[in-house]
């Protein structure tokens, strides 16, 4: 019970590690640095297990594990609701997936960066910020209050500017991180009027004490409550409309795009959405909207994903669209099966970002896939695994991707909240995906080389890059398996050891098992493989197989004579230009025209300004009585002197 | 030995610390200058005794007593200041030491 | 009758040495003026019954502070004040002066306790022993005494620092 | 007229202060010829000794001559304080001994007036250093009103001396007042003279008196040299150095006017010469004690007289010619006439504390006489850093001394 009585140590050695590269990296040795960055985040993973270990311990009437360690905040104890805030940890099934995925994924994209960023400078810099990252998403996901959630919210955001900006002296870096930090902005606002609004309804905003009581509460306020935590979703887990930033994001480095872009931040949305379920599970208008939102951007940015040519930025916009699954899982009610999607996705995302990532080593930094090709023989290790998660996302079956797709999918056909449109947007997406994917896999490693082989020489990645791509190869098959009996008419664990924190919404998993006693495994097994998205996912393969290895020259003919689509689609639907016009430029124009040149200049410099000038005027007329002339100085004393006597004995009748 | 009223020796006081006031400003011999504070101090001290005296306590000699200590460190500094002045600026008349004149 | 003609003699004394130290054009002239005030007070605080304070006005005042400035004015040379532009501030400060001086003397004259002090309140004729002096100034007012010393000591330093040749 | 009858005290006053007045004169007079007699006689010379028979007349003469010379004012001097500076001299000097009580106050006139002191006031040394402490402008207002460059110096060092040693003379004696417990001159000298604590005489051993001198010691040499160097004289007389500042701050003073200062500067030396009389020897107390055969020492005025009588008498007849012999017997039958009085019991016990006052101040003023004949003359800066680095370092230890000790064994101060 050490560790779940102490789950702060599992935060504490991230940040510490931070804090002692923070201080003293720029002294240390490259290798020293690695044993403090790898080393916290290692024994920090250790801890979680340690702590997940005795979790399991517990009988159930102890879940969720609340630990409380100090008062953080408290205001108003005279009235009936104090604004209290303690800082306080919880660990329940939910928080045990996160914890192992993000630490475990964490630690591996560490050992990795060790490798990857090896000839960058501000090596100490960098690990210092993975390790401060990685504190704040255990603090966001061990949360056992808003408040504290929202610190951890912040804290990755934060962390997230700081990484994208890592090459600051790259106007482009500097201003996708910008971009990545305004952007996201706009979605906490709604998420911090959301908590505000959480508290003013519920008098307080411990989860322990929030759900108990949304019986109670009316379905407008918390349907207002949960679109506005959703605001901070959408801005965070880079959904319609506010996803723009996490394209431009992909200037960080590739593990910074691995770790916080694809596998744990960006989850961070479908992890709150999943744990405010009880909320949400009573705002059907939220669902519905969730719902929406996850499966248009799941689309949308997939149609983005078909034309982009640089490795990363098809990576990201399947990230998106991935995102958009979960939504969609949420949206339908399945929330045990986003979670299971966010933990495949972590790993074979992560995997695809980290291959991805090999690859621009091994072109010695070159992103454009029109400049690759040929690569398998050359980098194997990189090509296996790259087809093993490229399989995974497209949902073939036994892959961990399938599982979870599949259940979202067979979610939104058959579940409680079953939506049709969505669950048809749902199967397009998968559909492009992969074709995308394995456009992507057959525009990298097939066909011949495209670029100067005299130039650049190939080589394959150091053992510390390519042993983390191993393991997640490993998991990005098998991390689905959780869900595999149900395949033949069984439970799907993950469901079923997620299910006590979905308790309240309405449980996905019956309807699955119901259809599931009918038939005999056989024939579910058959009904399972046969399904739409297996077969969608089949087809974009041989598509991609057709355009890109059978064909190549079709791609092209298509672009010229679909044009404007190309163009549309090359150009992401215009939205930045779009925003720009819309949003940016008023902005700046307001700004700069109303604000600065009326307001600040006008107004407050005015006033500023004004004082000064009223003080030097009023000085140098006042000066004049300065005059240097000792007995005029005396003849003021005397007036003084004069004045005061009188008001002495004449005003304050001292005298009488 | 007939009673002298203490107001009398007020008025003297008075009358002295006027005098002392128009000296300041008349006068324009930095030392004199000095002087007729001096010349205050004293109409000062003479207040201070004749109160003494009327109130049958002697915590206005006491006070004159500070006053003239005061005064012997106001003397030695302020002298000393002069010399300076002196070496420095050849005139010891304030209306030219009128450095701090804009 | 014979402590009025002394009050006369002295305050008329007094006023004469003001006056003097106004008029004069030489320093030192206002300076024997000033010392002839400085006499006339201490008489008067012998009258008043202060004989330590007398001797002490005459011993510092006249005996040691006026000589500094003799002093000083012989070192400097000082010359004859001359009698520049005639400042347009002493109208008003004599003016003013006046003021002062007749709320004084109103206040004199027209309040309770300048009526009482006006009626002859020279209570008691005794002198104010050296011994009680002393008490009072070490006992009661233990704390401003030490003050004052260091305050001396503070002016020696000064102006010693002042003095003292750039070299 | 009825004025004077109604204020006894005035009459008395004025009385006494005339006749002290021209004793005084006098006093200054033979004691300039007492100098010269002095010097001549340590540089064994004869001194004068034309004028009157062993120059008696001298002072006569001079006085004389300095009435009838032409009384010259600089053209350049500024004529009011060229004047008023010798009369402050020596109308400061000479009030100062006005203060002195050359007698004990037991004796008295019918109307109870004291016969042997002026005033008997409660702060007499503190008023007494009140006028000492003035007289520094009768020496800096001469030199500065001369207009010349020799006084304006003299005047400048005599000021900055005296200030500088006015200190260390005041400090220098505050021991004895704190033994004393008292500022009145006729207490102080009582105090010189008080019984031990342990019941004995006010003697030490019954022969050795009791006076301030011995705890006193360092305080005593203290005050000796800041007298001296107050009354400028030998080696202290900066401000009238004749080989460096032709007379110092009195050069362009000349007939009278010189003559106060002169007179000024004796009378000045006869004050400090009484104060340390009072303070640290006893004033008019007899040094020897009063028990058994120390009776007879109220005949021993007479004895002194008669004494005088008798070798004038035989100087008289054995040396003296013509009228030199007359003016010796003058001499000789004043000094007789004097002792034969004094054998008279009750005038015997009156003049006991005048003629041991007297001595005492002769043998202090002899002491100068004797420093001047022998010691060369201080440099200026010798003289500051003495006064300053020495003297008044020396009387403040003393004094802090005293202090301590009287906290520590209180009935020092009443034994």
């Amino acid at each position: 019970m050490f560790l779940l009585t102490h789950l702060w140590i599992i935060l504490a050695l991230p940040l510490l590690g931070s804090a002692i590269n923070g201080l003293f990296g720029k002294t240390f040795s490259k290798s020293l640095v690695n044993t403090v960055a790898v080393g916290s985040v290692a024994l920090s993973f250790l801890a979680a297990a340690e702590a997940v270990r005795e979790f399991f311990q517990l009988v159930p009437a102890q879940i969720p594990f609340v630990k409380s360690y100090f008062t953080w905040m408290l205001g108003g104890e005279a009235t009936a609701h104090p604004f209290r805030v303690d800082f306080a940890l919880q660990i329940d099934q939910l928080t045990v997936v996160m914890l192992m995925v993000v630490t475990f994924v964490g630690m591996l994209i560490h050992i990795y960066s060790t490798g990857y960023m090896a000839h960058e400078d501000g090596y100490y810099r960098f690990f210092c910020y993975l390790n401060l990252f990685m504190f704040f998403m255990l603090t966001l996901v061990t949360g056992a209050n808003l408040i504290v959630m929202f610190v951890g919210w912040e804290g990755v955001g934060l962390c997230s500017y700081l990484l994208i900006g890592f090459y600051f002296l790259k106007k482009s870096a500097a201003d996708a991180g910008k971009k990545a930090f305004i952007v996201t902005r706009i979605g906490d606002f709604g998420f911090t009027v959301g908590i505000l609004m959480v508290f003013a309804t519920f008098g307080t905003v411990t989860f322990g004490e929030i759900f108990p009581q949304v019986g109670s509460i009316s379905t407008p306020v918390l349907t207002t409550i949960c679109l506005l935590l959703f605001t901070g979703a959408i801005g965070k887990s880079a959904q319609l409309p506010l996803y723009v930033w996490l394209p431009d994001a992909m200037e960080g480095p590739t593990p910074v795009s691995a770790l916080i872009h694809a596998a744990t931040m960006v989850t961070a949305g479908v992890y709150m959405v999943a744990r405010m379920n009880p909320l949400f599970s009573r705002a059907p208008v939220a669902m519905l909207v969730v719902g929406i939102v996850g499966a248009i951007t799941a689309f949308y940015s997939a149609t983005i994903g078909l034309v982009q040519t640089d490795i990363k930025k098809v990576l990201a916009y399947s990230t998106v669209s991935q995102l958009g699954y979960m939504f969609l899982a949420c949206g339908v009610g399945a929330y045990a099966s986003g979670i299971f999607h966010l933990m495949t996705h972590a790993f074979f995302k992560g995997l695809l970002f980290l291959a991805a990532g090999s690859v621009i080593h091994a072109m010695g930094g070159e992103q454009d896939m029109m400049r690759m090709g040929g690569l398998r023989k050359k980098i194997p290790i990189t090509y296996w695994t790259m087809l093993i998660a490229t399989l995974a996302i497209a949902g073939i079956p036994g892959f961990a991707g399938y599982f979870s797709k599949d259940a979202i999918l067979e979610a939104a056909q058959s579940g409680p909240h079953a939506n049709l449109i969505l669950w048809l947007l749902g199967v397009a997406g998968a559909l492009l995906t992969s074709f995308y994917m394995f456009r992507l896999v057959f525009l990298t490693f097939f066909g011949a080389p495209r670029y100067d082989e005299h130039k650049v020489h190939v080589h394959e990645s150091p053992k510390n890059m390519t042993v983390p791509l191993v393991i997640l190869a490993f998991l990005s098959i098998f991390g689905g398996w959780f869900a595999a009996p149900k395949l033949i008419g069984g439970t799907d664990y993950f469901e079923r050891f997620l299910a006590p924190v979905f308790a309240s919404s309405a449980p996905v998993a019956d309807t699955a098992a119901g259809s599931a006693e009918a038939l005999t495994p056989a024939m579910s097994l058959m009904h399972a493989l046969v399904s739409w998205p297996v077969a969608v996912g089949i087809l974009g393969l041989l598509v991609a197989w057709y355009f890109y290895i059978k064909r190549p020259d079709i791609p092209k003919k298509m672009a010229q004579s679909a044009h404007a689509l190309y163009q549309l689609l090359l150009n992401k639907y215009y939205v930045d230009e779009i925003y720009a016009a819309l949003i940016v430029r008023p902005l700046l124009w307001i700004s700069t025209n109303v604000l600065w040149h009326v307001v600040d200049e006008g107004a407050i410099d005015g006033v500023v300004n004004g004082t000064a000038t009223f003080a030097r005027g009023s000085g140098s007329e006042v000066r004049k009585i300065q005059s240097g002339n000792t007995r005029s100085y005396a003849a003021w004393v005397i007036l003084g002197a004069v004045g005061f006597t009188a008001l002495l004995f004449g005003l304050l009748g001292v005298a009488h | 030995m007939t009673a002298i009223p203490i107001s009398w020796y007020l008025v003297l006081s008075a009358v002295l610390f006027g005098l002392g006031v128009v000296a300041f400003v008349f006068k324009r011999h930095i030392i004199t200058i000095f002087m007729s504070i001096e010349l205050m101090l004293n109409a000062v001290n003479l207040a201070f005794v004749a109160f003494a005296r009327a109130r049958g306590a002697l915590d206005g000699l006491v006070f004159v007593f500070f006053v003239i200590v005061v005064a012997a460190a106001e003397a030695a500094v302020g002298l000393a200041i002069v010399i300076m002045l002196a070496q420095n600026r050849q005139s010891m008349n304030v209306e030219r030491e009128n450095l701090l004149k804009l | 009758m014979i402590p009025i003609l002394m009050f006369m003699v002295c305050a008329a004394l007094a006023v004469a040495g003001a006056v003097t130290l106004i008029w004069a054009k030489e320093p030192i002239h206002s300076a024997l003026a000033l010392v002839l005030v400085m006499v006339a007070l201490a008489v008067l605080y012998l009258l008043l019954g202060a004989p330590f304070i007398a001797a002490v006005q005459i011993i510092v005042y006249a005996g040691a502070i006026m000589v500094l400035f003799v002093f000083v004015i012989m070192l400097l040379n000082a010359g004859v004040e001359e009698r520049t532009n005639f400042s347009k501030l002493a109208i008003p400060g004599v003016v003013l002066a006046f003021v002062l001086l007749l709320e004084i003397a109103h206040w004199m004259f027209h309040s309770a306790i300048g009526r009482a002090l006006a009626n002859g309140a020279n209570a008691p004729t005794t002198e104010a022993s050296t011994y009680a002096l002393s008490e009072m100034l070490f006992r009661q007012y233990l704390f401003p005494f030490e003050a004052t010393s260091i305050l001396i000591l503070i002016a020696v330093l000064g102006a010693w620092v002042l003095a003292r040749r750039e070299s | 007229m009825e004025f004077i009858s109604q204020h006894p005290i005035l009459v008395a006053a004025v009385v006494k202060i005339a006749v002290l007045l021209f004793i005084v004169m006098t006093a200054l007079a033979y004691l300039t010829w007492l100098e010269r007699k002095a010097i001549a006689h340590i540089q064994s010379r004869w001194g004068p000794y034309n004028v009157g028979a062993h120059g008696l007349l001298q002072p006569l003469a001079d006085g004389i001559k300095f009435l009838f010379k032409e009384d010259v004012t600089p053209p350049a001097a500024d004529k009011l304080v060229y004047v008023l500076a010798p009369f402050l001299a020596l109308a400061l000097g000479l009030s100062a001994i006005a203060l002195i009580p050359f007698g004990p106050p037991s004796v008295r006139f019918p109307n109870g007036e004291q016969v042997f002191s002026v005033v008997d006031i409660n702060i007499g040394l503190l008023l007494l250093f009140a006028i000492t402490s003035m007289g520094v402008y009768g020496v800096a207002l001469a030199g500065w009103s001369s207009n010349s460059k020799y006084p304006l110096l003299g005047g400048l060092r005599s000021s900055a001396q005296m200030i500088s040693y006015e200190v260390s003379l005041t400090v220098s004696v505050v021991g004895v007042i704190l033994l004393a417990g008292t500022l009145n001159f006729n207490e102080i000298i009582a105090g010189n003279g008080q019984p031990g604590q342990f019941g004995q005489t006010g003697h030490w051993f019954h022969f050795i008196p009791r006076w301030y001198v011995f705890p006193q010691i360092i305080g005593f040499l203290c005050y000796l040299t800041s007298a001296i160097a107050e009354t400028n004289r030998v080696p202290f007389d900066l401000p009238e150095a004749e080989t460096e500042l032709v007379a110092g701050f009195h050069t362009e003073y000349s007939s009278f006017k010189f003559a106060m200062f002169f007179m000024a500067e004796y009378a000045n030396m006869i004050t400090v010469s009484c104060l340390a009389t009072i303070l640290f020897l006893g004033g008019w107390l007899s040094p020897f004690p009063d028990t058994g055969i120390w009776h007879y020492q109220i005949f021993l005025p007479s004895a002194g007289l008669l004494a005088l009588a008798a070798y004038c008498a035989w100087n008289t007849v054995s040396e003296m010619r013509g009228i030199a012999r007359l003016q010796l017997g003058v001499v000789t039958l004043l000094a007789a006439g004097g002792g034969l009085i004094c054998l008279y019991p009750p005038i015997a016990a009156g003049v006991q504390g005048p003629f041991w006052f007297t001595t005492k101040i002769l043998a202090i003023l002899f002491f100068y006489i004797w420093m001047r004949a022998t010691l060369p003359r201080f440099r200026y800066d010798q003289l500051m850093s003495f006064g300053w680095k020495l003297v008044l370092p020396v009387s403040l230890a003393n004094l802090v001394i005293t202090a301590l000790v009287i906290i520590l064994w209180p009935y020092v101060r009443h034994g």
